[in-house]
């Protein structure tokens, strides 16, 4: 295996480079929105890619995220396959029409006639210390919505084969990538750009344990690994579970790992108020109404707008909060 | 399927009947307004009494346009029409749940999409039957719509005619995608370029989407007609409602050209509409035009227009009627004689009567059509519904009760 | 008692008389929509008020889902109280910007100084045989995003009250009306108007029963005490609960209900991933997990765009899947 | 709070470092572009080079700007500036989050600001710190917003300042909203009348909000408005990614005034938006104001200009400082001497000294705020959350741990 088959990447690297591959292998493939030419986007996730591929595959768009998503499905029916950057999630809901009402039905509306594989990068969560709408975390909303797929990410080797995997795929994506670690040395990791790598749309063990399990997804995975260190230490083992996929749910895993621990604690930035943890609630205590030994527990941020930065710390489930939880499944 | 008429209407006896219409004053005027001629920058090459109009800028786009021409303009909106109608009179014999009639808009329609190519795309909105059988589709497909069998049925890319799209204005960006698509495919830029034409009402043009379609279509120099029928009414709204200024006038603030058409006149929209194509063609795209037409029956027939305009307004479009003018201008000038107009009117009846057969006979969509195709590739999750469900029809079935 | 202060009313009339008393008792509240005035909107909701109240105060306004919610959070701004009505609940997603971003967190961002006093009112739902984007049940993306409060009227009362006190209430308010339901002569009721009514944010028992509880809100209220009556003939007593408030939730009623009955089946046309009905399995398993003899049922839409409205019985949760899934409850 | 350094930039070391600008040539023209003088139809009042230019339309509308008044004006100036540039450096040394710079729009800002009266309303996207020092708000309130500690502060109402808004162009259709209800509340009409400003950039136009906003202004005749600071870029974009034409000719496609000002001229922008709230107050709205200005530092403290624009642009732009032209105007008419100068500079290091003060010992908030004013009447739901999480804080407190 050559050395640069291996290579040492970011969340944030390992997206911009997966961009870069999609673009290689298929010229259909474009890159559109605010600030991704000339500047790479604000998170610099396209850097460089404009400058190879031209600015007819890397647009730098007016400033308006209809006009982003919407003429991305034009562009899809002509056999394109765009990937739209929104800059920052709380950014995507002037989009949302076209989200609904374009992306998500055409498909269904025209009997499989037209295919939408477009791909909406959405840099999502919180703990930047950002001014508002600059933290938010929509993703339940369009699980929520039939005929849209969603993924999140939580680490650079799926950060890398993900992005690919959903510009290949024919179905509509949104992709939300954990923001606030794009460029964390702590996440950089070995990806073999040869490896063959997990179905995307599959959720994984990501630390195995016996005692209760906890489901996470994008920024969250590493709070969850986190707490489950840290339990360790306390002679807890947790049974951690990376969901990757928002929409369809692969809760296979989560039963399976809940018919062995009986407890689970499902982890998120987003409120909670019909949220994914409540649909991950849902299904839980109705396929393992038996192995339940505890409620399933919700650990997530609160069901208010995002709150002023310098409070963000409370808001966001941390380490604490999950420790919390568990001792409270633990103690039912 | 439960009754449509429960959109609108009461039950009846469910309260005082509607009240006559009492337009106000406002509405007198713009019932007077809409029946001007449009103004004095109204493109008309066709006059009401069949009189033609000479333009040395249009002239030449519809130089081909010989009797035996003209003659196949007049059968395709007597077609249409006439599909209209019994359409219309389907929605009424329960077996359409709705029909949005295109009764008067017949030349805008006819006109522009006589104007496109094979290679060309247009991207309608919910109303544009004439279009989509100037596009080759299939007019028993659009049925399949309204009697809420399928959400749309045709082959979009064999006829270039994408899906109907009912919410209104976000189909001009999709079309102003694939028009920038056409671009940079390089499909732009000489006499063999290819264009797109999206269509939009005149309330559609206070949405944001069709802004935004505006200024990326500028910005990219996408080969794209925006063809605006504006047939006065958003519904129960005048489009006064929508602007200060004609529509037509809004591509100004944009830096492309915007006419004004007489949009019942078939000569002026296939000329406008070709001249339209032809700078998209070749580069200078976009362009909007203004097909000012009427709308002569109601929004839908689930609509109630005696309730906010005048039956004077209608009266007075009679008289501009889009067809009429053509079998004028043909009968005096010796372009057609009697037998052609008899012949065009039982084609006309039996292209209906086709339609008619056709829908009393569309067989039931089956349940499992709910499931199908929401996504390309597959979803366990929808997979393990849909089994549940079929299987959950199915102990009906087994037990007789279904 | 008067007699023309007992009614008997249509939905569709209830509320058009509720808007009406409105208007009197404040000439800050105005009506604004599409066709809401001279025809007196689509469904004739509104119909009379424009001619009543002039043009000033019932506005038909130009044709963009933004603009009319856009414009009314500026009017609430100058001390209006501002009544939009989206045609169809389809054609809201225009206007997600203005909601999600204006209308649910003005009142947060200015710490309360700007008061945000929006009735927002959308008929929801299906089963009236119409084409594309004029059936769906979007309520649980609002009950997802914080700031929001979310109402869902099933009869006349309720109609004519909340329709009221939502416009009284200072805070922004998603009222969601059951369309297939507005001029039923079944659902026409009688309603004092003298009455004091129920709070606005309170779930209710509608008929009490022992053996499982049936929580519904909206059309689906009928539905549920349709199949209430049918489980009675086969001895199933059925405890109905109208949730009347889906944000926030009122789910006291439905605890006590659970802990009585040991068995919930939550009915909703809307699809169930991440859903209304996911938050109420989710928040039952857990303040009833002692109580529940079953796992909580959902009967829902699919998670499938609405289909064309021929399949629509298929696709609306009616009395059959509400019975078989009371079977399955008891015989879990 | 985590460092807003991950914003945008790669941690130290993670990769190559940026790389130098290397602008395109349409970039080069860009910049050719912004430092002309915004064209023929710019109104300017005040030369860079500080001379008075006369204007018959516009003179009348400071003929009360005597030296006195001007002197104000460039103190207004100096102070925003030099309080911007305090609160850049704040940024730069962890005391905010992040700050929008202002620096080079002061004229517009001011001018426009100053042009306001008590009873009218401003709606200002997020860069207006000018114009919030003009409407009386204390800037101690703004930084707030930006050290993360709130989300606004001040009280609208008495200001006549509405909150900050970050989603691009969407507080346009508020401000229109309330400028109806101006409309409504009898308040337009005559030179009591009152009126509405709107801010919004260059990239915002393209925003379907924006457009909603010209079409509701127009149809309501909305005594409003839309103030544009085109400061020529939006973040890395340069207009023509917006735009084919001027963007005040925007206003041409909706029937209203539209008008392109020096923006970097405190008098033409105090003349020309006095002007039009004039044709508000009676009536007359609404109108269109393009200030053709330049953001001279990057967008946010998270930019970096370098990537996206030459050096030259800004060099260039430095030439028609708005606060330059004052100085050398009053000092070449005997308006101002040394001394004022330099009272204005002591004044304006006093301000900023004062702002570092109280935000270097802003109080942290308390956690209760995540769940203060959530709604106006309570959702017993938030409250137990509310309280479920204080007591879980309070355990943390207990054990010490906090
Ligand atoms: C976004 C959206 N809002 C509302 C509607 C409901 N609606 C259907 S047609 C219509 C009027 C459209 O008027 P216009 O654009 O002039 O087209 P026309 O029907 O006259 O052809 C309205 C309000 C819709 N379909 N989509
Ligand atoms: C809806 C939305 N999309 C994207 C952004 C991110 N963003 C913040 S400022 C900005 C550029 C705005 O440019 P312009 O309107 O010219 O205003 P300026 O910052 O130059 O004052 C962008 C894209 C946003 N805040 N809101
Ligand atoms: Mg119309
Ligand atoms: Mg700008």
């Amino acid at each position: 295996m050559a050395n640069e088959d291996i290579q040492k990447l970011t969340i944030g690297k390992a997206i911009n480079l997966g961009l870069r591959r999609s673009m290689e292998a298929n010229n259909r493939v474009i890159v559109m929105g605010e600030d991704v030419g000339k500047l790479g986007g604000v998170f610099r996730i396209t850097d460089g890619l404009q400058k190879d591929f031209g600015e007819q595959r890397v647009l730098d768009t007016p400033l308006a995220e209809s006009g982003i998503i919407g003429t991305a499905v034009g562009l899809a029916v002509r056999g394109f396959r765009p990937v739209c950057e929104i800059q920052f999630e709380g950014f995507i809901f002037p989009g949302f029409d076209q989200i609904v009402s374009q992306v998500a039905k055409l498909h269904y509306r025209t009997q499989g006639k037209v295919k939408m594989p477009i791909v909406i990068r959405v840099p999502f969560g919180g703990g930047i210390g950002a001014v508002e709408h600059h933290s938010e975390s929509p993703e339940s909303l369009f699980a929520h919505v039939a005929g849209l797929k969603v993924v999140a990410v939580s680490n650079a080797v799926d950060a890398y084969w993900g992005i690919q995997q959903a510009i290949d795929s024919d179905d509509p994506i949104l992709f939300f990538e954990p923001k606030r670690l794009y460029h964390s040395g702590a996440m950089r990791t070995e990806v073999d750009t040869t490896a063959t790598p997990d179905p995307l749309f599959k959720s994984r063990v990501v630390r195995p344990g016996d005692s209760v399990t906890v489901v996470a997804y994008g920024p969250s995975v590493k709070v969850a690994l986190d707490a489950a260190t840290a339990a360790e230490e306390e002679g807890k083992s947790l049974e951690v579970i990376d969901l990757r996929t928002l929409s369809p749910l692969d809760l296979g895993p989560v039963f399976e790992s809940v018919r062995k621990t009986g407890r689970l604690i499902a982890l998120s930035e987003a409120p909670s108020e019909s949220s994914l943890t409540s649909e991950i609630a849902a299904r839980v205590q109705q396929e393992c109404f038996y192995s339940l030994e505890a409620p399933v527990l919700r650990v997530t941020g609160f069901d208010t707008p995002y709150p002023p930065a310098k409070l963000e710390e409370h808001y966001l489930p941390d380490l604490d909060r999950v420790l919390h939880a568990v001792d409270r499944s633990l103690g039912w | 399927m439960s009754s449509p008429e429960q959109w609108t209407h009461p039950e009846p006896g469910a309260g005082p009947a509607a009240e006559a219409a009492q337009p106000s004053p406002e509405q007198v005027i713009a019932g007077l307004r809409a029946t001007s001629e449009g103004g004095e920058e109204l493109t008309q090459l066709l006059t009401p009494e069949g009189e033609r109009v000479h333009s040395s800028q249009f002239d030449p786009y519809i130089a081909d346009i010989d009797d035996e021409a003209l003659r196949g303009l007049y059968r395709d909106m007597v077609l249409v029409r006439r599909a209209d109608r019994e359409a219309n009179a389907m929605q009424r014999q329960g077996q359409l749940g709705i029909w949005v009639p295109l009764l008067g808009q017949e030349a805008a329609q006819i006109g522009s999409g006589r104007a496109m190519r094979k290679g060309d795309m247009a991207f309608p909105s919910y109303r544009e039957h004439g279009v989509a059988y100037t596009r080759g589709v299939d007019l028993k497909e659009v049925l399949g719509i309204f009697r809420c069998t399928d959400h749309s049925s045709w082959d979009y890319k064999e006829h270039g005619f994408h899906p109907y799209c009912i919410v209104i204005g976000n189909q001009v960006l999709n079309a102003t995608g694939y028009a920038m698509g056409q671009k940079f495919d390089g499909k732009v830029g000489d006499d063999n370029g290819e264009a797109t034409v999206t269509y939009f009402g005149d309330g559609a043009t206070s949405q944001g989407d069709v802004h935004e379609g505006f200024v990326w279509a500028a910005v990219y120099d996408a080969p794209l007609v925006f063809f605006c029928q504006n047939n006065q009414w958003a519904i129960s709204e005048p489009t006064e409602r929508q602007s200060r200024l004609p529509l037509y006038q809004r591509a100004r603030g944009y830096g492309f050209p915007g006419i004004r058409v007489d949009g019942n006149d078939v000569l002026a929209c296939l000329a406008v509409t070709r001249w339209a194509l032809e700078e998209c063609r070749h580069g200078n795209g976009p362009v909007l035009i203004e097909a000012f037409t009427y709308r002569m029956d109601a929004h839908t027939t689930t609509d109630d227009p005696t309730r906010y305009r005048l039956s004077d307004e209608l009266e007075e479009w009679k008289l501009k009627d889009p067809i009429e003018r053509v079998r004028a201008y043909l009968a005096r000038n010796g372009g057609a004689d009697h037998e052609f107009f008899d012949q065009v009117q039982a084609d006309a009846d039996a292209f209906a009567a086709d339609l008619r057969d056709y829908c009393f006979n569309m067989p039931e969509p089956p349940p499992e059509r709910i499931f199908s195709n929401v996504y390309a590739e597959n979803s366990p999750v929808l997979d393990a519904q849909r089994e549940e469900f079929l299987s959950y029809l199915d102990g009906f079935a087994a037990a007789g009760e279904h």
